[in-house]
């Protein structure tokens, strides 16, 4: 077995936003939304360390599925200079993804920043179900795939940090608005921590079923190493789980913040 | 046909390639990634008496060429071990090592009392874990140390006893000799290097745990000059690690004189590069006129 | 304006780096390449009393992320040093440190006293050069030793002094408290990490003298850990080393407690690598809102 | 100041044996015979040092210079891997060459496997000279730029230790038998120790001037870290001299072998 994969195709989506098309039949034909890559962004020791990167999507059918990245440091930088027709070696799919909608239900997904990649994937495999999504972006510019989002949404809500699209502010807000009056079947968030600890927080206390998606530095990737720690409610007392094999999808009521 | 067969008092592997402590939980995962029974043995996570639920994220940063970890021993105990691992790990034909570690000299005795009556095949004594403030760290970093938990260990031990080695020392032979005198059959060497990263935009270490181990390519030089210095100065035989990526890696240790070795780390990015090794030095040897993995342990030439 | 000056104990940087001892031999070599002006201090090449011709060669080694010199001290001696290089590097705006070592007490003070009575600016201690057998090693191991040469030293030394710390310890902290205790006015750390590597094609160490230190990017961690303890342990100005590659790097090194920066194998890749860490630090320290280079030293936030 | 070259040509001359031309005016405009460059065959840390390599010749009108390598090992397999118009950083010219001939001189160049090469230049500069080479390879096939110096000697001696082309058998035969009937002005060798001792040897006993070319590992490649350590003769005692700096080449009567 090896892991490399071929770029079918690359695009820059915004100032430090990558999107990536991969080859694959083993992740294009297996992925379920929440789960993730392990991308070893350049061959020996530039970059040591696989980076996790979640699946955007996949087209079985292609046999493609696609990534959305943003640089945040010398491995996702590396890959960033890669093009299409290149190889990369990448370990997939893995971790535990979303629990998929019912048939008929209404959910709400929330997204942060790079966090609202998962989501699209869970969106596009919830099928004839209700779905509003709110994402949250730091700024216009940085504002991604929105048609795509809207493709797959009954509803859309963006906000920015500095309010210039969408409502201006956290998208927690609108978030929270939107409980005053509705009451979403599942809800489904992935973003920074603050945001998801509101979001996770105001479903447990309405009683509404909620999945968090938890980030953390991984060594392995696979469940061996116990590196990717989250801290997670048993009975009383707490435990580590593993966010790459456990998660990186968790029931919110279990997550200690 | 070559012999690759290698018997480290008593502790009998078909192949000198073990899986390192921690960096291969019980075995289950990489089951799924290559053939266990390719492996000549398989150290498993650091074992304690109680469960432990290790030290707080993040427990990794990335160093040049390795990485530094702080997972703080976290395990299911050494009960959930014989009753959920033992039976699955006894389904491959490779050597299951117990590594083990305790916050006293009694811990590391009971823990070795209740594994000397199960189906496992050696005992790693982890005397040197950097991630856990009390206990192990404090054996590991004197001659004392290691001749106290060694010696009463042995004497309740009937599995062959390897004592693994700290390099955060200032004379690794003398670490050796003590383990050696204590009656442990075999060293294991090197844990990791004690290290911290910072991340300068927060302004804070990476780790939750502030420090933490460093292992991976970056300490190679270090674990070979360390096996090295060992081998000359024990007579029991030596398992080498620190750093091993490749077949050419665990060739430098076992010429340094390693009569085995583990690979942890470069797992992470490689998971067959346990089977991959296993492969490079069989060609190494056939290229070399080896026939024997014995006779290449120490074989430096003048 | 940014205020880049550190006062170590007297001896006055007009900035933070440094050019660390045996990577940049008397400056001449690099001063083709950039303004030695630019520099806050030279750490010559390790000066013993009399000339010393050096192991045998290959005296590198390369390994991942690092290297491994063996070296050993190969020098004009102290007298050569005065007549022929201290005049050159007086052209320059720059502080001269002159780094020693010796084979015994008597040697370092004989050395010390010599040096006290010229134009430069520091003494600094090589207790701890791994590749020579005799005298430095030995002293650099314990903390006695370190306490023996650095009281003997202060009693005769007229300059600031450097005491230069070994990483091949069990605890560094006990090293750099001896030397405070016994006087010394700044610690420097991390000397190189004792390694080997071995070719296996021709089965023989790659370095004349089979062993030699390890730096470059592969020891960061461990450095840096070292400066974050030391620095917690001792009142004195920390002067930090190991892999610094970049202004990152250097502000990690600042971050964990060092007061200036040592820059050496870096430099064996990149001749810029002091002017251009230099200029990354003043960005760093717009970019932060630091006014002076001092409130960057052991910064780290909780 | 930068490093960094442009590579102008690329071409594989033989198994594992490569030429290189880099667009430099800095190099070609001031390198001498016996000179070389210390090439970064990687970015970052798959390779930490840089690698020496000698010029093999320059064209100071083209902006030009060109170098031969043998793969072997990490770093230069890595620079096999780059293509003309790739960008590569190299230090150079570094070292102190060969001393030219004198016009009207005899001289004999004895070079062995990648030991040739900067013989190659010291033959195009040397004018208005009698010049015979003599050059030892392993076998036929890694017989390299034999037109090169057809065209720069009066007389080429090959031999390859197999007998597979050429004189069989080391080139230190040829060159001794040479020396019977001959006596050169000037020799030059680089190559293989044993073969540089012979014709040192042979030089300092019939009184013929000889120059080295002497390789060893290098950190600074400048003269800073004294790790190229070449041991040479000083009165009754020796010194260690430095390889990148005080040579590569050395007068024969120096070297203690
Ligand atoms: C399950 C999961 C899914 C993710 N999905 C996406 C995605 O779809 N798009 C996207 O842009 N990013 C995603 N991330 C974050 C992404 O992994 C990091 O941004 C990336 O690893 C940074 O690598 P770097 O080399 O650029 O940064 P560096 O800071 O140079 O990385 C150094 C080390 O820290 C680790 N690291 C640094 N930041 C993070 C982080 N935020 N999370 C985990 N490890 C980190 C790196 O993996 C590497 O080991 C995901 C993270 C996880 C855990
Ligand atoms: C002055 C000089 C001129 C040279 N000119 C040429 C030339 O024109 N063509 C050519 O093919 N080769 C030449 N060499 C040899 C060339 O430098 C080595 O083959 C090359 O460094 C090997 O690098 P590597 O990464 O492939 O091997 P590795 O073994 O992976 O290198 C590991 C380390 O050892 C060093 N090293 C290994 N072998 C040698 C060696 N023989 N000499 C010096 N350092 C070595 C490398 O530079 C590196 O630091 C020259 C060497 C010197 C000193
Ligand atoms: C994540 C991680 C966890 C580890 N846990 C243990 C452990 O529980 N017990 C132990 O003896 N060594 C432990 N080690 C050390 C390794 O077994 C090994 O000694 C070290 O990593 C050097 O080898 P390597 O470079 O091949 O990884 C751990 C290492 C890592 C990276
Ligand atoms: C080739 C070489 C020679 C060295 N010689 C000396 C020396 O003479 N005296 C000394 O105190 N340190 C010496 N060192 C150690 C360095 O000064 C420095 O402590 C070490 O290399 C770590 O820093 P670096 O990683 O930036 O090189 C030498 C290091 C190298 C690589
Ligand atoms: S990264 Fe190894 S267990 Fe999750
Ligand atoms: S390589 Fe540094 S002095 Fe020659």
């Amino acid at each position: 077995m090896s892991f490399n994969v071929v770029i079918d195709k690359t695009e820059k989506l915004a100032e430090d936003i990558y999107f990536l098309r991969l080859k694959s039949e083993r992740v294009s034909g297996k992925a379920v939304p929440g789960q993730f890559v392990n991308i070893k962004c350049s061959d020996g020791l530039n970059t040591f360390l696989r980076r996790p990167i979640s699946i955007l999507r996949t087209n079985p059918v292609e046999n493609t599925f696609d990534i959305v990245y943003m640089i945040r440091g010398k491995g996702t930088r590396l890959l960033s200079c890669l093009n299409s027709g290149d190889t990369i070696d990448c370990m997939g799919p893995l971790g535990k993804g979303f629990t998929l909608p019912e048939k008929g239900e209404k959910i709400c997904v929330i997204g942060g920043g790079i966090g609202v990649f998962p989501l699209l994937f869970l969106l596009e495999k919830s099928i004839d179900v209700n779905k509003t999504a709110f994402l949250g972006f730091r700024t216009k510019d940085l504002i991604v795939l929105q048609k795509d989002f809207e493709q797959v949404t009954n509803r859309l809500i963006i906000s920015t940090d500095d309010g210039s699209f969408g409502e201006n502010g956290l998208i927690t807000k609108p978030f929270l608005d939107f409980l005053e009056t509705e009451k979403p079947d599942r809800v489904y968030t992935c973003g920074p921590l603050p945001m998801m600890k509101t979001v996770a927080e105001v479903c447990i206390e309405k009683n509404i079923f909620c999945e968090v998606s938890m980030e953390q530095r991984m060594g392995c990737g696979i469940g061996a190493c116990l590196v990717c720690a989250c801290k997670t409610r048993h009975n009383d007392d707490y435990e580590y789980e593993r966010i790459c094999r456990d998660g990186p999808v968790f029931g919110a009521e279990k997550i200690v913040f | 046909m070559l012999d690759l067969s290698v018997n480290i008092a008593g502790l009998k592997l078909k192949n000198p390639i073990i899986a390192a402590s921690g960096t291969f939980g019980f075995g289950r995962e990489f089951s799924e990634y290559f053939d266990l029974n390719l492996l000549g043995g398989i150290s498993v996570k650091g074992l304690t008496l109680k469960p432990r639920k290790g030290n707080e994220p993040p427990r990794i940063a990335e160093t040049p060429a390795g990485i530094l970890n702080s997972v703080g021993l976290q395990n299911p105990g050494v009960y959930s071990f014989i009753k959920d691992e033992i039976p699955f790990l006894r389904r491959f034909d490779t050597a299951i090592i117990a590594n083990i570690a305790g916050n006293t000299v009694d811990d590391y005795c009971r823990i070795a009392e209740i594994l000397s009556d199960t189906d496992i095949d050696a005992i790693e004594l982890n005397v040197s874990c950097p991630n856990v403030k009390e206990g192990c760290l404090m054996f590991g970093s004197t001659a004392e140390g290691i001749s106290k938990v060694t010696s009463a260990v042995r004497k309740v031990c009937k599995k062959p006893l390897i004592v693994k080695l700290s390099p955060n020392v200032t004379d690794i032979t003398e670490m050796a000799k003590a383990a050696e005198d204590s009656g442990a059959d075999s060293v294991s060497l090197i844990n990791t290097l004690l290290g911290m990263a910072i991340d300068i935009k927060s302004r804070k270490p990476i780790l939750g745990n502030i420090m933490g181990g460093l292992s991976g390519p970056a300490v190679k030089p270090v674990a070979v000059r360390m096996v090295y210095q060992v081998s000359k100065a024990v007579k029991i035989p030596v398992i080498g690690m620190g750093g091993i990526s490749d077949a050419d890696d665990a060739i430098e240790f076992i010429l340094a004189g390693a009569s085995a070795v583990m690979i942890g780390t470069a797992g992470f990015v490689n998971p067959y590069v346990w089977v991959e090794t296993l492969d490079g030095i069989k060609q190494y040897m056939e290229q070399h006129g080896f026939k024997k993995i014995s006779e290449l342990t120490g074989a430096l030439l003048d």
